[in-house]
């Protein structure tokens, strides 16, 4: 039981991505507000991302920036997860300027960002 | 002690989380989400990862945030806008 | 010094990103659209080259993206399977915008032409780059690309019934993007590379030592829900007849004819090249895909039955046609993926010629897209009504068209596997039976005089008349003559991935 | 409960600097222009009722099904912060102790991004590009994308701010914005030397564009900025960031040296094309997240 707490503590990082990662795809799935939709997705996102980010981390190395001639692989963390997470912001704010691009103009014709509400108008307009 | 901070952060991603998708109104919602960015960030700075750190924060915390901000006030979410 | 068409991957994947990157600089959109169909045309001729070479030499070869090999730098890689599909990708994107052209100059405003062309030339890189790529995380960045693209090009016609469907569109697919983004992640973590044939010989070992079952499975299942999810496969696919059906013409023909083939191709690539098929099949991925084809089968085919809009009814029959490809890999014999492949191949022949057709007939009347109203249009237009024939025979799958050489490959190869042939036929047979009940009055009322309709004139439209129309009937009736070359042909490039 | 939203609306009253009398507003869907869509809707049929329900229920149960699978991954996965767990390999080795060598750059994750991993950076600057391209396509100004009722408030607006700027914002612009430009320029440059790089610069350079045009309104802006700046700009560096890359992919690949010197490690003229990359990114950047805002905003560039 100890260690089991000792392991729930120790991988505290991917825990919470994981936790994270539920709430922000429950909410991209049910949430009707579409900006809150909006904000559910970036918080899947950059749980997935946090995740990345740990697995990279290695207790007691430093950020991989050469430092006085230290070439040694043993001293820095693992440099590939920041690069993949860094790709990833930038696709993530990218998808979301465009998701709330949508949403400003859905708000311009049907007057509501409630997206169950929208759904139901254009099904009504196509009757 | 390392880990009490750590985990400091990691309940107070979660309490970010959790009041932006049940906060009534969307201003505080995108409020709580860029706090819930800069506080990320901050966690990515202890993962010894600078670089993921300053972009976070300039784009997760400050340009998304902005660009929510925009929109709130084009689908009229925020009060006081000046024609009144 | 490699040969030079090792070059060909990039250079047509590079050529797309950099037409598409300097559209903004041209004048207007006509000349977007012709440096659109240049390229297009180029990459055509490009894979063409690519498929005389590999083809006869079944070769199969990596190409740096840069000056570091496998492990370190990105890459390529090619064989004759990704060959004709760059092919393909190419020669129905160049016919899709030539056939669909008059609706689209008039669907989308002027001022907006050009973007939709950068859109189109993106879309392209990113489905050449999802075939060719040989990389995990290159492909997670490519399917965005496609994703944001995809949107794009449906939302260019801006009416208010595209902006809400490519809303959904985009929902939907980005949860596919994150469940697919957190499968390359997890296997990251456990096998440390992110190059297919590293993580191959990392997922081996991690087999053979019985280490790590539990995560390897969860990516093999998270990576095909995430390739599902995008690709329209059954519990997931309500997004798709509203996305589809209501985009313009071009948009649609090339939605459904190759951005879900796209994914899919990927899909069988990492399949093959990541995981490899065995190992697949053990852990039981098939089992699913199989049934979750058969419901798409069926479900696609209730739903176009019942649908009365003309081009919502083709993209609920792509739903039913998607069904067919999962349920061809999901046999668990090597010619049920190559059979899948040849549907794939078909497919993107077909429903193009069917969009292009469908939208063609609509404007007689119009663009009223109901199929009652379409009655006699055939007479009116008559190369898109042959087309549309041609089209529909193959769905229903009359001999010597293409459709009915993928439906009797699907069925030889369901023959070899006795555990799940009994379902899978009856669901060919049910599936067959309904695509004939829909096709066909369809067909019949596009021949039937109306005497009391008052049709508009049409404006002949030189490049479907003469070129699209023809050349994707002709794909078709090629494909349906040489099935067992085809088949020989994709069996031989599968065995190399 | 009523006694705590009535503290939060207090609070909120008081963050804002309001008084009392914008109480009956707190609720967004009460603006004036929303035409109580819920009424043109009618009650929901008994069928959509059921089936969003089922739905909602069904998607619980698929959500918390999925995060149970993971936790039990997590479970099952390598420890975290161990030093031998398989993402810790040869390719990291070969990124940390030749990357200085074989890429010029001091910052490895900047090496590995720009020249081990350049061509998903490539993609991913077109991400960049295909967003602002389809923000253009929706929110620019054109005959279905108008409201009348709206022009009038939003011209309306444009004068009281022209009229009405704000001296607060103004004078912190006036001294935030030297220092913000020069941070993003500095962090641009510094790229390949030290935590940074493009993307970062980039945001940094394109906030301090966007306070800059909150400040001073965007005819200032437009002054050294407009849709054709705009336009050449990001057409420029994303193509030379695309051409310079085919050329080293291509020679790259068919073993072929490039020709472009490293120079010394830690100078910041060096790194190769490193650096060149990164201010092209930067620059992409900078202009995108402008170009966003000010799309959303005002509909033009």
């Amino acid at each position: 039981m100890k260690n089991f707490f000792a392991e729930l503590i120790n991988d505290r990082f991917m825990i919470a991505a994981v936790l994270l990662f539920g709430l922000g795809f429950m909410n991209l799935l049910l949430q009707k507000n579409l900006i809150k939709k909006i904000i559910g997705f970036n918080v899947m996102d950059s749980s997935i991302f946090l995740f990345l980010a740990s697995q990279g981390y290695i207790n007691g190395r430093i950020a991989p920036i050469i430092t006085n001639g230290v070439f040694d692989a043993e001293v820095y963390i693992n440099p590939i997860p920041s690069g993949l997470v860094l790709t990833g912001i930038v696709v993530s704010v990218s998808v979301t300027a465009f998701f709330l691009a949508l949403t400003v103009r859905l708000y311009g014709i049907y007057k509501t960002v409630d997206f169950d509400e929208i759904m139901l108008l254009i099904n009504k307009e196509a009757e | 002690m390392n880990v009490i901070y750590e985990l400091i952060l990691i309940v107070f991603l979660f309490v970010c989380a959790i009041g932006a998708f049940l906060s009534e109104r969307l201003l505080i919602a995108v409020v709580i989400f860029m706090s819930y960015s800069l506080v990320m960030s901050v966690i990515w700075a202890l993962l010894q990862s600078p670089d993921l750190a300053i972009t976070e924060a300039a784009v997760g915390a400050g340009v998304s945030g902005i660009l929510f901000f925009i929109t709130l006030k084009r689908i009229h979410a925020l009060k006081g806008t000046k024609d009144e | 010094m490699l040969p030079y068409y090792y070059n060909i991957p990039a250079i047509s994947i590079l050529l797309c990103m950099i037409s598409g990157i300097s559209i903004p600089l041209l004048s207007s959109g006509r000349r977007a659209y012709r440096l659109t169909l240049f390229v297009s045309a180029v990459v055509t001729l490009l894979s063409a080259l690519l498929m005389y070479k590999v083809i006869p030499l079944n070769e199969y070869f990596t190409y740096m993206m840069g000056h570091f090999p496998a492990p370190w730098g990105n890459e390529l890689s090619a064989g004759p399977l990704e060959a004709m599909m760059g092919f393909i990708f190419g020669l129905v994107m160049f016919l899709s915008l030539l056939g669909g052209s008059m609706t689209l100059f008039h669907d989308i405003l002027p001022g907006k032409q050009k973007f939709y062309f950068t859109m189109m030339n993106m879309l392209m890189a990113a489905l050449l780059a999802m075939t060719y790529t040989n990389d995990l995380f290159t492909g997670y960045v490519f399917i965005e690309i496609s994703t944001i693209a995809a949107c794009a090009i449906v939302v260019a016609r801006d009416t208010p019934k595209t902006i809400g469907s490519t809303i959904r569109y985009l929902a939907i697919s980005l949860l596919g993007s994150g469940l697919f983004l957190i499968g390359v992640v997890l296997l990251y973590c456990i096998t440390g590379h992110l190059l297919m044939p590293n993580i191959q010989t990392q997922v081996l070992r991690l087999v053979s030592t019985g280490l790590y079952t539990v995560p390897l499975t969860v990516v093999a299942g998270l990576l095909f829900a995430g390739i599902a999810i995008k690709s329209a496969l059954f519990p997931f696919g309500a997004w798709l007849p509203m996305a589809h059906g209501g985009a313009t013409t071009a948009s649609s023909a090339v939605l459904s004819g190759l951005v879900l083939k796209g994914y899919i191709v990927m899909l069988i690539k990492i399949f093959y090249r990541v995981f490899t098929i065995d190992v697949i099949r053990d852990l039981n991925v098939t089992n699913i895909m199989f049934a979750c084809g058969l419901a798409g089968m069926i479900y696609g085919s209730i739903e176009a039955f019942r649908e009365e809009h003309i081009k919502r009814m083709l993209a609920h029959s792509s739903m039913a046609q998607i069904g067919y490809i999962f349920m061809g890999i999901g046999l668990d014999v090597n010619l049920g993926v190559a059979a899948a492949f040849l549907q794939i191949m078909v497919h993107a022949f077909v429903k193009p010629l069917l969009f292009l057709c469908a939208g063609r007939l609509s404007e007689v009347y119009d663009h009223e897209k109901s199929s009652y109203r379409l009655r006699g249009s055939a007479h009116k237009d008559p190369i898109a009504g042959i087309g549309f024939t041609i089209g529909a025979m193959s769905m229903v799958g009359i001999p010597l068209l293409g459709g009915f050489a993928a439906k009797f490959y699907l069925v030889t190869s369901a023959m070899m596997n006795p555990s799940k042939l009994w379902p899978a036929l009856i669901t060919l047979m049910i599936s067959a039976v309904m695509n004939a009940l829909y096709y066909m009055p369809e067909v019949i009322a596009i021949w039937t005089r109306c005497e009391l309709c008052t049709p508009n004139p049409v404006d002949p439209n030189p490049g479907f008349d003469y070129i699209s129309a023809p050349v994707l009937s002709a794909g078709v009736l090629f494909l349906g003559l040489n099935g067992y070359s085809m088949i020989q042909v994709i069996q031989r490039g599968l065995a190399l991935l | 409960m009523n006694k705590e939203t009535n503290f939060f609306k207090r609070l909120n009253d008081w963050v804002n600097g309001e008084a009392d009398r914008l109480f009956p507003e707190l609720q967004e869907t009460d603006t004036p222009k929303a035409p109580e869509p819920v009424a043109t809707i009618g009650p929901l049929p008994n069928k959509d009722v059921l089936f969003l329900t089922s739905y909602q229920a069904v998607a619980l149960i698929v959500v918390i099904g999925m995060v149970s699978i993971l936790l039990y991954t997590v479970y099952k996965l390598p420890l975290f912060g161990v030093a031998d767990n398989p993402a810790v390999n040869e390719v990291v080795e070969r990124y940390v102790e030749k990357g200085l060598e074989e890429t010029g750059a001091v910052n490895v994750v900047a090496g590995m991004i720009l020249d081990y991993r350049a061509f998903d950076t490539l993609g991913e600057s077109s991400v960049l590009l295909l967003a602002i391209t389809s923000v253009m396509m929706l929110l620019l100004k054109d005959e279905k994308n108008t409201d009348p009722d709206e022009e009038l408030i939003e011209a309306h607006e444009a004068v009281i701010e022209d009229h009405n700027r704000d001296m607060i914002l103004q004078t912190m612009t006036i001294i935030l914005m030297p220092a913000i430009m020069l941070y993003g320029i500095y962090v641009i440059l510094n790229g390949h030397l030290s935590p940074g790089g493009g993307f970062s610069g980039g945001a940094i350079l394109g906030a301090g564009l966007i306070l800059f045009a909150s400040g001073f309104g965007h005819n200032r802006v437009k002054k050294f900025f407009n849709m054709n700046t705009f336009r050449a700009l990001t057409t420029t560096a994303l193509l030379g960031y695309g051409i310079l890359k085919t050329y080293s992919f291509l020679l790259g690949a068919n073993h072929l040296p490039t020709g472009i010197p490293l120079g010394i490690p830690g100078a910041i003229f060096s790194s190769g094309l490193i650096f060149v990359l990164d201010i092209c990114v930067g620059l992409i950047v900078a202009c995108t997240m402008y170009g966003f805002f000010s799309v959303f905003s005002r509909g033009e560039i």
